[in-house]
């Protein structure tokens, strides 16, 4: 089971600020992406999203290991 | 010098300046990025910031560290608003100081033109007929 | 809007950004040029400056009027200092606000580059062991 | 005669913030630039100088009538 928070249009897809997930033991975050794609596909129509893994931009091919801190963020659009 | 805030509450323009003020910059350019009253002539009525906190104060100080790498620097700060926000109210300050203007004007254009890239900070325009996450789609 | 002003008194910052601010501007920049305590490793005591005023005023108000037709800005402050300024003080300060950032930026820019370059100011550094009329000779 | 306003370290080159000297009628920037550095070699040594002619930047042919107001504007440093 992954928690993975929510920010900004994704809390509207989620319904909530929080989702827990079943993923397979240590997934990539490519994984993650394509169980997330296929659960909510919102996703797939955003101009792009990216997965934060302990409050840092992650690459596809990173792993995901217990007790980290998974975001999900949409484009972001500060200033 | 670096100073990076994220603020429920109305953002202090002066108080900004006054932290990276320093006898040896004899330059500083600062950005103010403000809510206006129209986006693409549809009449806004507010704007709801939000933000990934620990992230965002990281990404920021990533940004200082880039500008202290690429130019000549001095001090950093930058102060972004959360919450809900009207036309007027500021959403962002940002404030670079160095010895030479060159440096302060590109750091400070760096800064701002990279936050709205990496910073994790959302924000819903709220019009009169319906409300959008700006940026969210293509 | 422009606001140009010389002023033998201190200048005010808040009171310049308060000026520009315009609910159709999401984007102000300011540049504020402040007295170094160093100039090329000399310690510098007081500078004076001084103007021909009616002259400067014009050439300021060209620089406005030149931004204006190259930028979609709407709103330019340009105040500057006279007379006797120590380490610290603020020399000049400029506003540009607009509806868009890049253009407050590359004209607040435009504006400092230009006005160095022909607006009739001429400031005097007084150091320890003399004083030199600054960029007079080659 | 004609009256020369000075500013910056043109005033030191003048001993005074304004200098009357006497020109042939109704003469050219450049006739008048010639008479200065004649006058005040130093003038040579400037890294330039405009002349002022009512408060705009003249150029070299620009001709000067009785009542204009002329300043010599050394290099200006603002800022």
């Amino acid at each position: 089971m992954i928690r993975l928070l929510a920010f900004g249009i994704v809390k509207d897809f989620f319904h909530g600020s929080a989702l827990d997930i079943e993923l397979p033991k240590n997934p990539t975050v490519d994984i993650l992406k394509k169980e997330l794609n296929s659960l909510y596909p919102e996703m797939q129509k955003l101009a792009s999203y990216m997965i934060a893994v302990n409050n840092n931009y992650a690459s596809d091919g990173d792993i995901i290991y217990p007790g980290d801190e998974i975001a999900i963020i949409p484009p972001v659009s500060g200033g | 010098m670096t100073d990076v805030q994220l603020s429920s509450e109305p953002l202090d323009i002066s108080s900004c300046i006054e932290k990276a003020t320093d006898p040896t910059c004899g330059g500083m350019n600062v950005f103010i990025g403000t809510i206006r009253n129209k986006t693409q002539n549809r009449k806004v009525i507010r704007l709801e910031y939000e933000s990934y906190i620990p992230m965002a104060i990281k990404e920021m100080h990533k940004i200082a560290d880039d500008i202290f790498q690429k130019w000549d620097v001095k001090n950093i700060v930058i102060h972004h608003r959360t919450g809900i926000l009207k036309t007027g109210d500021t959403a962002v300050v940002i404030v670079v100081s160095a010895p030479h203007r060159e440096a302060a004007f590109e750091a400070c254009r760096y800064a701002i033109d990279t936050l709205k890239q990496t910073v994790p900070i959302w924000k819903k325009e709220v019009f009169e007929d319906g409300e959008v996450w700006v940026s969210a789609h293509a």
